[in-house]
């Protein structure tokens, strides 16, 4: 069993810059046009989810809402490297991932609408729905990593958390874990610079968020969280060697967050507008675009295009869910246990099926 | 005298200790710049100083351990939870070291130490957002758990607990932050820890409550008062040590109990007092204790949040059930 | 058919489980190759593997996490905290994850996991190795807390827990480890979850207790018996969700009840038993209901141990004022 | 503020070998006779205290008691460099850092007798007792910092854990706010290779403990456990950078445990007698003796003169605490809080003053 415990402190890296200009030779995946435009138009499909349901929030038809408005390439980089086998476990801002791995535009609704159906996924049957408590979910990447393992099932347990979620102990206990037992478990870091109204740097005095897989002997790596290029690739290299039996690997990807912090906060509160219109200009949609554009011909009219549908979709799932009514009161109690121990029955009377 | 809602009397409280007490000082998640998620902690960084009011990293259990290792190196911290249902990565410093480092060194250091933390359901937050569970709390040997229901009692209590030579575990219920307003004296003057507070006197059925559930509780007294049975609504205001004298001369006098209670039924704090009264007050009561509580079940997502908590018509069909007993 | 002991019960029953399905695991601190710090899981390393049964690093939030995963993922982990004492940063993850992944996915992910755990006082033991804090868990919606008191029970009951298809907490007395021994047919067999046992039948008066408390309760009705009182004595087995409906029969027919337990008094989970009998059973009850529990203080070091524990005559002392009551 | 994120990964650093010969040059303090019979006394004191321990222990008249048998250095070296000003965090396997911070022989053998009195230290007035949770201490050393530098007084918080201490969240959350606030605090790793029963290399895929440091921005140095100089020396280097506002330190002591982990541990059932033997040869007191013997003309009579009277001191101190007759039972209650609440006098009474 190798043990790299080599971290990479240098600038992250990244394929296309901030202007969409190559910096080197890009991965075999992202030479092909369709793959590159299903990368872009899932990005763009997350960003008109967001937009849609901050919407829905701001006219009281949403519970509080977390956007990824800006960080849409680290989901999406990170979601189209995984195979269906494997296991995902999102944190609260990783929507992006959500609808690759299958979850739908309803579903993502129904939960950010306070509806606890919206985490009985239709199609990714095995992934965890969106953890609330920062960190907490990823001990349960390494038991899902675990059970992959035991069941000679070839997959990987993958979770995103923040830069915050780096402070919590669950995040180490799991990462040392992970690297004691040799895991097949990746846990990627969408550094976002803040958690809430802390900055990155007043979180760990750690120079890279990456560097924190030297403690528990396990490689870590940064990447560009803004080009989704460099994300999947990582995430590609990180799976393929869980894969294999070389366990686990942790990939920061530094990102900005260009939104509130949910809809309940006011950024302006604690950060200058003048950082935020900085960071706008390194945003992962445009510079994909632009080598779209430039490479492979992305016309106005393919924009438009996508636009449209992405919006027509996003529409669509809301209506749906705003046209859902609610469960009936029962379901509360009906799904705390498998069957209903006889001590709720009066309960679940007195609750009714209203 | 100031018109104040429950957050700008915590606020208020919070102001008067770090200005009183220089060993006071405030740490927690976005407390500084930020002022807290609900605002609590506004303005005092820019007041104080920020080696008086802290931003931590997001570690729950570090700002509980923080709060124990440097309340009992003599300093008064106020420590903030962001929402209680993160709190319990903080259970284990609770448990054991802030509410045994008086008794475990035998009176050599102590904690004297709060930790403050927004509670319980009603604004329709996310999923661990809403929950109660001062009953786990309650059952721990050494800490004091009081919860404030009007801004007075926040401020009077809030400060009681931050002279408090022990750790008090401080639990506001958020929905009130902002739900009325009412004048506020300034003056620093603490309301006493460990003693419960009759909001309306009555003669016919006793009911008690604390936190949020005291609005529900008061609109079925006031109710009731329409059809002429007069309740007695008590505020425990601390939950332990709670004033078991006030409920008991209380139910002593009506004979008839009814407590109320957001946290799911089973083993909350209800419990307790139902059970010192079945011990205590058996001979007077003169009908079954019923206890309106949350449903033994985990807090549902916001669409169905109505539902499980306890409503002013849910109080009033436990007194009439009493009342109607015989 | 073998005379066990209650630990060799345990062991037993966790070999079972690990022969009858491939997805039971067995991991915490200690438990290969050392065989677990009171030898529950001695020699099952070497005759199911690593694979199986596995040390982990030193963390409980972790094993607590671990098990949510595994299990969420199919598996049917059976994970130990070496002593209560140590439970408390796994709390968080009881609460948050074990506890809800059915109810919060709506039945598409489960935990069906057991997290066991030595428990009580009694052996004297370090600091934090002595600790009742069964209530605290009890509270929690979502979570069954199983607590055996015999060899036999430890074995059905560990056995429809790891076969349960939601979380168990099995809190295991440990002073009843090796305490007494008696015949346990090791044929994987369950004993039902959810109902307590009828330890001994009486008609005078209702003993409730669980865990190690069985002991002392039984003890004091064989001494009643002596003097002509029957006693009925009954240990809930379950504690969370528990038999109300076995008790309250019990006390329709004695009208007197004495609730024992080792954890302190207050918010113990005895409060829960006595409320719910105020609340059902009011006009059968003849005298005030009594609990019998540790004091309301941290557990203390070994020198003051006894002095803590209910004992046989403090259990009597109650039983008469409750039988003398008029 | 500077931080440095070097780690020394090489072999860790010792001026005596196993055989007493020196390696390099001795720091200052070390060439003083005075200064190394005061910490060879000193280990001697603490071994046997540990031996007349576990003998009480067998006999039935101590609880449950964790030896330090082969890890003296560690204790010794750590609390030899600490000033009055400073605060202590001991685990449970400190003995020898607490009889030099003052706390009596007798007070140790009440709190291992299970008896609260034995944590009223008369001297370290602010050191903490022993902390049994494996860990939770390291954030309570955070918190001791934070006071010292609140109330001014130039003072460091010192905190001692074990290899297996490293596992838990507690120890990296404590290091990580350390490491971000910057405060004066040194968390030394006692690594004595065994949690129980679980090895070092078990617990973490880190090479060393020292490099755990990486992920909170401190720096983290590896030293030989079983070189009291080395302990003392590295401790005064970090003590020194965090009196003079630079910050922690986690400092790595690489020794071995030779004893069972606790009076209630078998060790044989998980580890080879060679293994032991062989680490025998390297125990921190023999090496010391030697070089006394060979540089500071320690002989047989000095070496007998001390034994007898760390003899006679601990067979004293023993006789104390068992003279000592227990607490009241009423104690339990008095102490909980600093009045005792109304709702406890029921209790307070049936418990009674005897
Ligand atoms: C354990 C816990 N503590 C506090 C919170 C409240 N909270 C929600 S998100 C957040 C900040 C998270 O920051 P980060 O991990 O960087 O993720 P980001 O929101 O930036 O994506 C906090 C403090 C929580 N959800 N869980
Ligand atoms: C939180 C916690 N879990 C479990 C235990 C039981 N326990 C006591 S010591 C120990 C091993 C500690 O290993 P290490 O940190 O290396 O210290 P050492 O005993 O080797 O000095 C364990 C598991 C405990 N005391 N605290
Ligand atoms: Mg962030
Ligand atoms: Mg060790």
């Amino acid at each position: 069993m190798a043990r790299t415990r080599q971290t990479r402190t240098t600038d992250p890296g990244a394929y296309l810059d901030a202007e969409g200009t190559l910096l080197r030779e890009l991965p075999d995946f992202a030479k092909s046009r369709d793959t590159l435009v299903a990368l872009y138009s899932a990005m763009v499909r997350c960003r008109t989810f967001d937009s849609k349901a901050v919407a829905l929030q701001r006219t009281g038809r949403l519970g509080t809402y977390a956007s990824s408005l800006g960080q849409e390439a680290v989901g999406v980089g990170v979601a189209s490297a995984m195979a269906p086998t494997d296991v995902f476990l999102p944190s609260f801002r990783e929507h992006g991932a959500q609808l690759i791995r299958g979850v739908t535009l309803e579903e993502l609704f129904l939960f950010w609408g306070g509806d606890e159906r919206g985490n009985d996924f239709s199609l990714p049957k095995r992934d965890f729905p969106v953890c609330i408590p920062v960190g907490t979910h990823f001990p349960h990447a390494a038991g899902a990593a675990l059970a992959l393992v035991h069941k000679g099932v070839p997959g990987v347990a993958v979770a995103v958390g923040g830069d915050g979620a780096t402070s919590k102990g669950d995040f180490y206990e799991a990462l040392n874990l992970v690297g004691a037992w040799n895991l097949p478990a990746v846990f990627v870091l969408n550094n976002n610079q803040w958690s809430i109204s802390v900055r990155r740097q007043d979180q760990t005095a750690a120079q890279t968020l990456a560097q924190k897989a030297v403690a528990c002997g396990l490689p870590g790596e940064q990447v560009d969280g803004n080009d989704v290029i460099a994300v999947r690739e990582a995430t590609e290299r990180a799976l393929e060697r869980a894969r294999s039996g070389q366990g686990g690997t942790l990939i920061e990807c530094v990102t900005y967050r260009l939104g509130d912090h949910t809809t309940a906060d006011d950024a302006s509160r604690y950060r200058d507008d003048d950082e935020v219109s900085a960071q706008w200009k390194k945003e992962p949609l445009v510079r994909l675009r632009r080598h779209l554009t430039q490479v492979h011909g992305w016309s106005k009219a393919d924009e438009e295009a996508l636009l449209r549908t992405c919006r027509e979709e996003v529409d669509q799932a809301a209506e749906n869910y705003l046209a859902t009514p609610p469960e009936p009161a029962g379901e509360m109690l009906a799904n705390l246990f498998e069957s209903l121990p006889r001590d709720l029955a009066r309960q679940a009377e007195e609750l009714g099926d209203g | 005298m100031a018109e104040m809602t429950m957050i700008e009397a915590v606020r208020a409280a919070l102001a008067f200790a770090l200005e009183e007490d220089p060993d006071v000082i405030i740490f927690g998640e976005d407390v500084g710049i930020d002022g807290g998620v609900f605002r609590a902690t506004e303005g005092l960084v820019q007041r104080f100083g920020p080696s008086r009011v802290r931003d931590t990293p997001l570690s729950e259990t570090v700002i509980a351990g923080l709060a124990v290792g440097a309340s009992a190196q003599g300093l008064r911290p106020v420590a903030e939870i962001q929402f209680m249902g993160f709190i319990y990565p903080a259970v284990d410093q609770l448990v054991c070291h802030a509410a045994r480092m008086r008794n475990r060194t035998r009176g050599r250091l102590s904690c004297p130490m709060v930790l403050r933390a927004p509670f319980g359901g009603g604004i329709k937050a996310p999923e661990h957002h809403s929950e109660s569970t001062e009953a786990m709390l309650a059952h721990v040997p050494g800490l004091r758990v009081v919860i404030p229901s009007s801004p007075a009692r926040a401020y009077g209590l809030l400060l009681a607990a931050v002279r408090d030579p022990d750790p008090v575990i401080f639990l506001e219920p958020k929905r009130l932050y902002r739900a009325t307003s009412e004048e506020v004296a300034d003056n620093g003057e603490a309301l006493p820890l460990d003693s419960a507070f009759v909001l309306r006197e009555g003669a016919d059925v006793t009911l008690v409550t604390w936190g949020a559930m005291v609005v529900e509780t008061l609109e079925a007294a006031r109710q009731l008062a329409e059809v002429e049975v007069s309740a007695e609504v008590i505020d425990l205001g601390t939950v332990k040590p709670y004033d078991r004298a006030a409920v008991r001369t209380s139910v002593e006098k009506t004979g008839r109990c009814v407590i109320v209670h957001e946290a799911p039924l089973t083993g909350g704090f209800g419990a307790e007092v139902a059970a010192d009264l079945a011990e205590t007050c058996l001979t007077s009561l003169l009908a079954p204790i019923r206890r309106v509580a949350g449903y033994d079940t985990v807090m549902p997502y916001l669409r169905l949040e109505d539902r499980y908590m306890p409503s002013t018509d849910r109080i009033l069909d436990a007194v009439h059930y009493v009342l109607e007993f015989e």
